[in-house]
């Protein structure tokens, strides 16, 4: 089975990430996710492409981390995040968070804590390459 | 040797991606800034965020270790 | 493709609806979904499986408008619900809510909303099965 | 004829899902509702919803039409 936390080149499934997410408890009544996709307008602008940049090493821990303190938070059974560094064009996937729980509740509210607490503290940049040039990706104050 | 670390819109500003900046007994992480970004001036204008061998850290103040890994980074838009 | 809202006996892939949600719409940034699985325990009984029973006709148009009244209230590019009904047991999926629209915020609130008030507003019916006899569920008031 | 509809909880207390009840002038689903509730109490004990050809009704002074589909629901528990 692949593991909870990724950083990958490839696409990944849900099916897939779903099926390894139930198999952690019989319990499970409750499964939130969120799946971030490449948008062909950003701003605007038309966007052709969008690539991603990574500090690995401190992005993988920052992203095993985060799934911890959301398992704990919010009385998770299990929790998965990947996050693809390549580059993908307008409709493509790039970040994918599960949270199980017994309840839907708990499964919701993790599934939002550790999207929004992924844009703050995993170190990933993003640059939107459009007909007009490329620019990297400056996050609303 | 500090190794210092740059990624994504920093690297497109500094030039260069990686860079060994000779120790200092004493040195904190805001000295080490201080004289990095008086060499990179437009790079440090969008640098928010540092990490000390890839744990966040916001006090400036602490003395540097030998040999650590230094990131001095900007807003991350991942996700 | 499969129509956005469905009741149907036999399992769903959750690729298969995102892949058809995601044709709506170029533009589509954040996909919330929200998946509700059956447990093999229910306030401390052990539940061997769960059936349901709906009112059908009444069942569908309420979904058909809950999905419609969530696309006008968080401004979605699209959203899709599937309810099955039949006889699952642990681990088996019940429902899938689908949530797509240009930014994170409104598709994680949308699913949120749809799986609140489908509980509510939706004609359906769960048996527990157990060791000890069949049980209708009762919702907490 | 007013076609009378009941699902899982309360078919397990009135012992069938389906019922055809003489259409009167005049008849309200308060009328109807206390007709069978004198009838199944059993099952109305766990009645809290109404739906009249598949809408919802919160006001049981509708006056019905005849030939209408009409059902008394426990809550809802699907999800």
């Amino acid at each position: 089975m692949k593991d909870a936390v990724r950083i990958q080149e490839e696409d990944f499934s849900q099916d897939e990430e779903i099926t390894a997410l139930k198999t952690s408890s019989q319990r499970m009544g409750g499964i939130a996710t969120f799946l971030g996709c490449a948008r062909d307008f950003s701003e605007g602008r038309e966007v052709s492409r969008i690539s991603f940049e990574a500090y690995g090493s401190m992005a993988l821990s920052e992203m095993k981390q985060l799934r911890l303190d959301a398992i704990e938070k919010f009385k998770l059974l299990d929790a998965r995040i990947v996050h693809r560094i390549c580059t993908v064009t307008a409709g493509d996937n790039i970040v994918f968070i599960a949270a199980g729980a017994e309840h839907r509740a708990p499964a919701l509210e993790a599934c939002r804590y550790m999207i929004d607490e992924l844009k703050e503290r995993v170190p990933i940049w993003k640059k939107e390459i459009t007909p007009e040039g490329d620019a990297w990706v400056s996050p609303h104050p | 040797m500090i190794n210092v670390l740059f990624f994504g819109p920093v690297v497109e500003r500094t030039g260069s991606a990686a860079l060994k900046i000779e120790f200092m007994p004493g040195m904190t992480l805001q000295i080490l800034r201080d004289e990095l970004a008086e060499k990179y001036p437009r790079a440090f204008e969008i640098v928010s965020l540092a990490a000390v061998n890839g744990q966040h850290v916001r006090d400036f103040s602490i003395p540097l270790i030998d040999n650590s890994e230094v990131t001095f980074m900007a807003k991350f838009s991942g996700g």
